[in-house]
């Protein structure tokens, strides 16, 4: 157990380092963008005059080196800024759309994951059988239809006929139940979209193994091909499939600018594009690091995981 | 004897698959076993030894079906029986033991989870039971504390104990017949016995019957009580052991018993600066010491075979000596003068001089290139051959390992067999001209008969080519029919080095000692002997 | 009842080109491969029929296109009747011949992407695993970080910056891609930088460069072939994601991307001319990817 | 990047300086109200709208506003000074009543008594003056800080009286008065508080969450009885054109603007909904730099207006929703429209033969284009290279990305696409895009003659005068002007059935001039 500890103290620290690679290429990328903000606040009304003074207003006409620096200072001490757009605190502007995003990522990886799985252990015990081909073939051509395609077809069947609606609106007063309902066709995509993924990885890591001595050995003791795939193949196929799973979880958190777009979610991704496309660096820089955080946590999560489900990393000799 | 007859196999025909053409890997076999005897499979690879020891289960593997023929156990007929039926035969009645323990035990669950497995799915008592069971067939096979080895996985089990706890799980239901599939090949000689000894006790006192598959005569010579031999599918002969031991018919047969004889002539003692010297090396990885303080010499036409057993350090010292691990005390000496430790400082000239040819030609040629370029690059690299030349060299190569070079030198290693990918590493070494070639164990994967042709062309080429051999190998056989000087090596010390005949004729240490002794001979009653005359001296496994 | 048609349709189209395409396949290859075909699943000789099919198309579009890329025509949206076999799109431009030049155009760019992204992204793989030590953990790193950041935002910045010409598009989408390959390559050459020949090799003398290009990639290619398939029909939804976005590929060349998110409104009225170049992208999707499963499942040896 | 990273580019990206607001002589002083539908409006319900629009930025502050979210969001909530009545005449709102000295220097407006704000104090001349002169000063980073610069001086003389004072005449003033960056705010110590939803207008801001959407409830103590006849409004930010059109198809808001014109046919098939659309001012253009070659040569230019196809245009690019232009800014619905100018018509002889008159056989040009030049920008092009082919033109259409458009490619190449959000009066669209020296003067043009006659028309107060100036000037415009005008685009808005809307709809600016939330009811 010390030795998952130690791990994942390495990892974060690894994490910490990766987080701070990243902010240093976002921001140069943002400072790379054309325009700043103040040119994109005021639009093509500035005149060279506003322009100025707003800059003065908003510290831009600092060095970039030393606006990194006072931005890092600030985040090492907790501190995320202000947007400079919206002049709000970013905790404030972020931590909603958070709570959004996450609840979509779960709900989505809810329905996702189990079918995935279920998916994929099926296609392996019935290899090469025509329920076999036929998810494999429908899986890919999920994953081959753009995502607003495939959300603008679910709109087309499921909302148009007022089933569910095709556009999430979230108040205060919004219950679970509700959110799930609306939620419902959001998510409904985005299973689409991962689900090939992991059901095809599934599927292959239980295949790779079943030529292996002990799966035969398994068949030997006369164990029946269900047996054989649940206790033999699927323990030692855990670690390709975490991994695939908490790739696909980081993207449901990361990549679904579109999806929230098509239906009117206000999650992070949307926030990210409006951040970006107004030079609010502060908010790129929050909204990117949750991101990252999140893909290095769960590929951490999958990591410990796969040592804790593999008998041969959690007990030495 | 009718109503004792457990297993009959009646004209079995087995095919596996190429693509979508079937081709027979059994031909017609016919075995017959009664309850409670041992018959001895034997054969080399691709005889289909394994193939019809799985066929008396009914079962087939992946790509294989059974075309012909009737196999009938206790009765039911099992190419007719449906697939459920065979499944309730299987680990109840008939079970399997695996060659590699390690490989054939689940790593995901503990020995006695596999254990019970069997016995709880197929019914024949409830887990609590099971659990007992196993710890008292733990106990009975001799395993180190039975009570808690059970709970540990598989990778925390030594390979010997893991191949006895596999005979005790296929013990679990008390079955009337275990195919034993190479239960000791992948052991050292020391715990073989061990595994030998504790399989042949535990099938007497259950008095269940056995089909025990081995390559290795001087096993089943021991184990079994009638011995099949197959050839390329088809049966040989089968007799009585001990009869077939004494005269063997068929000259197949006999050529199997022949290749233990192969022995060359001695070569002249050593004289002269030696080609190689290991000086007092120490060395290992990270802070541990893998090889303590050794040293050795190797002459110009002479071969010096390094045995011990796995983890000894034999391929530890191989990595010293071509600089792949820098020693952390002592060095190598070239013909008097000091090799820079590690081969990246390495001059190409010094590169060329010493040469390796590995155990494994699978992995040691690259399947990707063609034998022009695998024997040709060393020439063209260390000597300068280009075009004509080079394709000359190449070609002269390939005669010299006896490969006829029109129709090889445009092959890939796939479309060779193993005797001839080995040849071909043999040739990549030549190709530059080295005074030294280290051979890493470059029998061991390789069935006798194709071994002893890989030893003849190699002591031919030393005699040509005044090589120096360094021989790492655990097979004291091929030690015997090769060697000039022996170094045996124990927990990465040298115990004792010398000439070959007074190491064979006089073993000065105990370890030297019972090492010879446990390489098993064709005698059926060697291994009786041998557990009488050790019994005051206990294994240490 | 139409969809089961279409389906027991489809189901018969698929097993005709399969089976015709295998036989043509065997008739045509030469002596010693004929095996490999004949063996082939139904499923891959599907796909590589596909295949070959877009690409005759790609190379031949001017040929095969019944109008020029971007003549317009007549009224927007005609029906699916002659001469507009499947109609006319928003300005009256020919769909068919938007099709045709839309695979020229697609299958280029995506070709171009996914060559650069691998060529990049596997040496760079290759040598990080060779290599090792510290050179490996500092582009590990790396690579790791930039995986971290959202791809579609990632893009999206580096787009913005560099403007969308389509050298750009390609630049930055294997730029993104590179990193996945990396990561690919750098694992399957850890299994093989171990194996003896590689050992052999370094005990020769080899250089850094020989050992990459003629030891190590060779023994790679099969995992990075069927990635390759995989990334390179990717391309085309990062396209085409990126248009959603408004950064796509410029008019008037005509791409699959641009095409399926110019029409995709049209999608919810039932309209089922978005589902043409949607289509195209998926049946390419398909295709790739049986011809990739088969290939790796004859890398595997599994025998089933 | 663009704002309008999603949906389909706003058209209100560049804000005031290209709105416009009628100016007739005879207008200086207007009385309040306006001519309303027949029916009676009924009052209640909540008013739902899908905008096209709306970002995390958006905020109260008026400075800023740029996208008809705000834009109408800020009506909702605001009042102004004046107002453009949906018949394009201007009306006064706080302003009861104005008067300008005869130089046109000086303006004494009469505050409104009686107007509330939601939290509860009047409206005075102190808020007034406050409001305006946030935008004013060398701090005022304000979009509408060149409309407030002219003045000098504000005070007030009594609490209903404001006195403005100008630093040259200008009979406009009024009318920039009702720009919508200008709404009257309460002030505090002589400042309003930019970051307060505080207003006087019809409803009162309940939640308002940026980019996602804002609600609001009537004003109960709002001082116009014929308006704002909605209990509540919902404004919700849906970008995307599809989610747009289910969330109005489904029932799930009751208005949507910006319909996307690909499916706008298919949508109308839908019997609960209707699409409502007005043709205004809105005008897409190509602008090109007179100065440089080939554009110098008013040959070209001749042969580059011969070489579209303006109606194809209008049916392809605005689906028929708009009008054919004339390469005129000044549209039909203005006072001084020149209905009789010749058409400027596709004719490829006659593009050949102005190209044969500047010594060209064939003529190569690049037409740089974005989707914020205007939306369909990239088609037009395309279809503009397409038919130019027949003149030998060959147009290479270059697209350039959204973001930077107007800051590094607009009035920076040689020929682009560009928009106006329309003016109601010749002078003001005149002396913003077509007077030499001035700043959005996109086609960099200097006509002796055009320049002459504007500063004679901006001074004439006799009507006929007025009138001939103007045809000459739109005539010149026309034939010899740096500008290719193919097209006048209506706003195009799909409306519940539910929704009862008058039968004159502003045409000034979106959804009735952004006062549809105070001018509509529910049936």
């Amino acid at each position: 157990m010390n030795e998952i500890w130690r791990m994942i103290g390495q990892r974060l620290l690894l994490g910490v380092l990766t987080l701070f690679i990243i902010s240093v290429v976002i921001f140069g990328a943002t400072e790379l963008l054309p325009g700043d903000l103040a040119r994109e606040l005021l639009g093509q009304s500035a005149t060279e005059e506003t322009l100025a003074a707003l800059r003065e207003q908003l510290g831009l006409n600092d060095p970039a080196p030393l606006r990194y620096w006072n931005w890092l200072a600030g985040v090492l001490q907790g501190d995320f800024g202000m947007s400079m757009a919206t002049q709000k605190p970013i905790s404030e502007l972020v931590g909603a759309r958070l709570g959004n995003t996450l609840f979509l990522a779960l709900y989505a990886a809810a329905l996702a994951v189990p079918f995935a799985l279920l998916l994929g252990v099926l296609a392996a015990l019935w290899r090469n059988s025509i329920f076999d081909r036929a998810s494999n073939a429908l899986a890919l051509t999920a994953i081959s239809f753009p995502e607003f395609f495939v959300a603008y077809t679910l709109i087309l069947w499921l909302a148009q006929s007022g089933l569910f609606p095709s556009m999430v609106r979230i108040t205060g007063s919004t219950t679970t139940g509700e959110m799930l309902y609306m939620a419902f066709l959001p998510a409904l995509t985005l299973t689409l979209v991962v689900t090939a993924h992991m059901m095809r990885m599934t599927r292959a890591a239980i295949i790779n193994l079943l030529a292996s001595p002990y799966i035969e050995m398994a068949r030997l003791k006369g164990m029946s091909p269900m047996r054989v795939v649940l206790r033999h193949a699927v323990p030692n196929a855990l670690a390709p499939i975490i991994n695939v799973v908490a790739l696909n979880l980081a993207y449901l958190i990361t990549g679904v600018v579109v999806i929230e777009v098509v239906f009117v979610y206000p999650g992070l991704g949307q926030l990210m594009i409006d951040a970006v496309s107004n030079r609010d660096i502060a908010v790129v820089q929050a909204i990117t690091l949750i991101f990252a955080s999140a893909y290095v946590l769960l590929n951490l999560l999958a990591d410990v995981l796969s040592t804790i489900t593999n008998p041969r990393l959690m007990h030495r000799k | 004897m009718e109503n004792t007859r457990l297993l009959t196999i009646k004209g079995l025909k087995i095919e596996g698959r190429s693509g979508d053409a079937w081709h027979e890997i059994i031909k017609g076999v016919d075995l017959t076993l009664h309850k409670g005897e041992v018959l001895g499979l034997i054969g080399e690879s691709g005889a289909g030894k394994s193939t019809l020891g799985l066929a008396a289960m009914g079962f087939a593997r992946d790509g294989c079906r059974i075309s012909g023929g009737t196999i009938d156990f206790d009765g039911i007929d099992l190419r007719t029986a449906s697939e459920t039926r065979r499944r309730g035969l299987r680990g109840k009645r008939i079970a399997y033991v695996a060659q590699s323990a390690a490989a054939s035990f689940n790593p995901a669950h503990k020995l006695i989870d596999q254990y019970c497995e069997a016995p709880v799915v197929h019914g024949v008592m409830p887990r609590k039971t099971a659990e007992d069971d196993a710890v008292d067939l733990y106990r009975r096979m001799r395993l180190p504390n039975p009570d808690a080895i059970g709970f540990r996985y598989p990778h925390q089990v030594s390979g010997g104990q893991l191949q006895r706890a596999m005979t005790a799980m296929a013990m679990s239901c008390r079955p009337d017949l275990i195919i034993f599939d190479e239960p000791t090949t992948a052991l050292d000689v020391t715990t073989q016995i061990e595994v030998m000894a504790a399989i042949r006790d535990i099938v007497r006192q259950f008095g269940t019957a056995a089909i025990y598959i081995t390559h290795d005569l001087a096993v089943v010579a021991q184990m079994a009580d009638r011995i099949k031999v197959l050839l390329r599918g088809d049966e040989v002969e089968e007799a009585d052991t001990r009869s077939m031991l004494a005269a063997p018919r068929e000259d197949y047969t006999r050529s199997l018993w022949a290749v233990r004889s192969f022995a060359r002539a001695e070569h002249p003692s050593a004289t002269g600066i030696p080609v190689a010297s290991v000086g007092n090396v120490t060395a290992g990885y990270g802070a541990v010491d893998v090889l303590k303080n050794i040293s050795f010499d190797i002459h110009a036409g002479r071969t010096v075979a390094v045995v011990g057993e796995s983890g000894s350090g034999k391929s530890t010292t191989a990595r010293v000596i071509t600089g792949l691990l820098p020693p952390r005390e002592g060095e190598v000496l070239f013909n008097g003068k000091a090799l820079p430790a590690s081969f990246k400082a390495r001059s190409r000239d010094e590169l060329r001089q010493c040469q390796m040819i590995y155990q494994m030609a699978d992995t040691a040629l690259n399947p990707k290139l063609r034998l022009r370029e695998l024997i040709g690059r060393p020439a063209a690299m260390y000597l300068g051959l280009k075009g004509k030349a080079l394709d000359s060299r190449i070609r002269d190569l390939l005669a010299l390992i006896e490969l006829e070079p029109d129709k090889y030198i445009d092959r890939l290693p796939s479309e060779l067999s193993g005797g001839q990918k080995q040849r071909i590493g043999i040739a990549r070494a030549l190709a530059a001209e080295p005074q030294l070639i280290i051979c890493d164990e470059v029998t061991s994967a390789l069935d006798q008969i194709v071994q002893e042709g890989i030893l003849k062309l190699l002591d031919r080429l030393q005699n040509e080519f005044n090589l120096a051999y360094m021989f790492i190998t655990h097979d004291l056989a091929t030690v015997k029919a090769i060697a000039d000087e022996v170094v045996v090596m124990q927990h990465g010390a040298v115990v004792e080095r010398g000439a070959k005949a007074e190491i064979f004729a006089d073993p000065k240490e105990d370890y030297t000692r019972l090492l010879l002794s446990s390489v098993p001979e064709m005698d059926p009653d060697w291994l009786n002997r041998l557990l009488v005359a050790r019994s005051g001296l206990t294994p240490n496994d | 009842m139409i969809i089961l048609i279409s389906i027991i349709v489809g189901l018969a189209l698929f097993f005709m080109i399969g089976v015709s395409a295998r036989s043509a396949l065997q008739a045509v290859a030469p002596a010693h491969h004929k095996p490999t075909f004949r063996d082939m699943p139904l499923t891959a000789s599907f796909g590589l029929a596909v295949i070959l099919f877009y690409i005759f198309v790609a190379v031949f579009a001017p040929l095969i296109a019944p109008y020029g890329e971007s003549e317009v025509l007549g009224a927007q949206f005609l029906p699916w009747a002659s001469p507009h076999y499947l109609g006319t799109d928003k300005l009256g431009r020919d769909m068919l011949t938007g099709l045709i030049y839309g695979a020229r155009n697609t299958v280029g760019i995506a070709f171009a992407t996914t060559a650069l992204a691998f060529f990049v992204g596997s040496f760079l793989g290759l040598w990080a695993a060779l290599v090792g030590g510290w050179l490996d953990q500092s582009l590990s790193r790396f690579v790791d970080a930039l995986m971290a950041i959202p791809a579609l935002i990632f893009s999206l910045l580096l787009l913005t910056i560099f403007g969308t010409s389509v050298l750009t598009l390609i630049l930055v989408i294997a730029a993104v891609d590179a990193t996945r390959v990396y990561r690919l390559a750098r694992s399957v050459a850890q299994g093989i930088v171990v194996m003896d020949y590689i050992e052999a090799a370094r005990l020769r003398g080899e250089g850094m460069w020989r050992l990459i290009r003629r030891e190590i990639l060779p023994n790679a290619m099969a995992p990075l072939v069927a990635e390759f398939g995989l990334r390179f029909c990717f391309v085309f939804l990062a396209i085409s994601a990126l248009s959603f976005l408004g950064l796509g590929i410029k008019p008037p060349t005509a791409d699959w991307g641009s095409m399926v998110r110019e029409n995709a409104t049209l999608i919810t009225f039932g309209d089922i001319t978005p589902l043409l170049p949607a289509g195209a992208i998926a049946l390419l999707t398909v295709a790739v990817n049986f011809v990739v499963d088969w290939q790796l499942h004859r890398a595997s040896g599994l025998k089933e | 990047m663009t704002k309008h990273l999603i949906g389909q580019g706003g058209m209100t990206r560049r804000g005031l300086l290209k709105s416009g607001m009628a100016m007739t002589a005879a207008g200086l002083v207007l009385p309040a109200g306006m001519a309303m539908a027949q029916t009676e409006p009924k009052k209640g319900g909540t008013l739902r709208i899908g905008f096209n629009s709306g970002s995390t930025t958006d905020n109260y502050d008026p400075g800023v506003w740029d996208t008809n979210f705000v834009q109408v969001f800020a009506q909702a909530r605001h009042n102004y000074l004046t107002e453009i009545a949906a018949d394009g005449s201007l009306v006064g709102e706080v302003a009861e009543s104005w008067e300008a000295s005869p130089d046109a220097m000086t303006w004494t407006l009469k505050i409104r008594s009686g107007i509330t704000f939601h939290s509860g104090g009047t409206v005075t001349a102190d808020d007034v003056i406050a409001s305006i002169n946030y935008h004013r000063g060398p701090e005022s980073t304000s979009a509408a800080k060149p409309i407030v610069d002219p003045i000098v001086e504000m005070k007030s003389d009594g609490p209903n009286t404001v006195i403005v004072k100008l630093s040259g005449g200008n009979a406009d003033f009024p009318y920039l008065m009702s720009d919508y960056h200008l709404p009257i705010m309460p002030a505090k110590d002589g400042k309003i508080d930019p970051t307060s939803p505080d207003g006087c207008g019809p409803y009162k801001v309940d939640d308002f969450e940026p980019g996602i959407s804002a609600s609001l409830t009537r004003h109960s103590g709002y001082w116009k009885t014929d308006r704002a006849h909605f209990d509540g409004l919902l404004l919700l930010a849906l970008p995307d054109p599809v989610a747009r059109q289910n969330a109005l198809l489904t029932g799930q808001v009751d208005v949507i603007n910006q319909v996307d014109l690909t499916t706008v046919s298919m949508m109308s098939r839908n019997s609960s909904i209707r699409v409502l659309s007005v043709t205004g001012n809105q005008h897409f253009c190509f602008p090109m730099d007179t100065r440089a070659a080939p554009f110098d040569d008013n040959n070209v230019r001749l042969a580059l207006k011969h070489a579209l196809d303006r109606q194809e245009m209008v049916d392809k690019i605005l689906y028929g929703y708009g009008a054919v232009g004339n390469d005129n800014p000044i549209g039909p619905t203005q006072q001084y429209y020149a209905a009789d100018l010749p058409v400027n018509g596709y004719d490829p002889d006659k593009a050949k033969f102005h190209l044969g008159k500047a010594g060209l056989d064939s003529l190569d040009v690049s037409l740089w284009v974005a989707e914020t030049g205007f939306t369909g920008a990239t088609d037009a092009g395309s279809l503009y290279a397409e038919r130019a082919k027949a003149a030998g033109i060959n147009i290479t259409v270059e697209r350039a990305p959204n973001d930077g458009y107007w800051s590094n490619v607009w009035m920076q190449k040689p020929w682009v696409a560009s928009y106006w959000g329309g003016r109601a009066t010749c002078d003001w669209m005149f002396s913003t895009a077509y007077a030499a020296g001035a700043p959005w003067n996109e086609s960099y043009w200097d006509n002796e003659r055009f320049n002459t006659l504007l500063l004679q028309g901006r001074s004439e107060l006799d009507d006929a005068k007025r009138a001939e100036i103007y045809h000459e000037m739109q005539a010149i415009v026309s034939n010899e002007g740096g500008v290719v005008i193919p097209m006048f685009a209506s706003f195009v808005m799909g409306v519940s059935n539910a929704v009862a809307t008058p039968d004159v709809v502003g045409a000034n600016w979106d959804l009735d001039g952004f006062r549809a939330v105070e001018r509509w009811w529910f049936a």
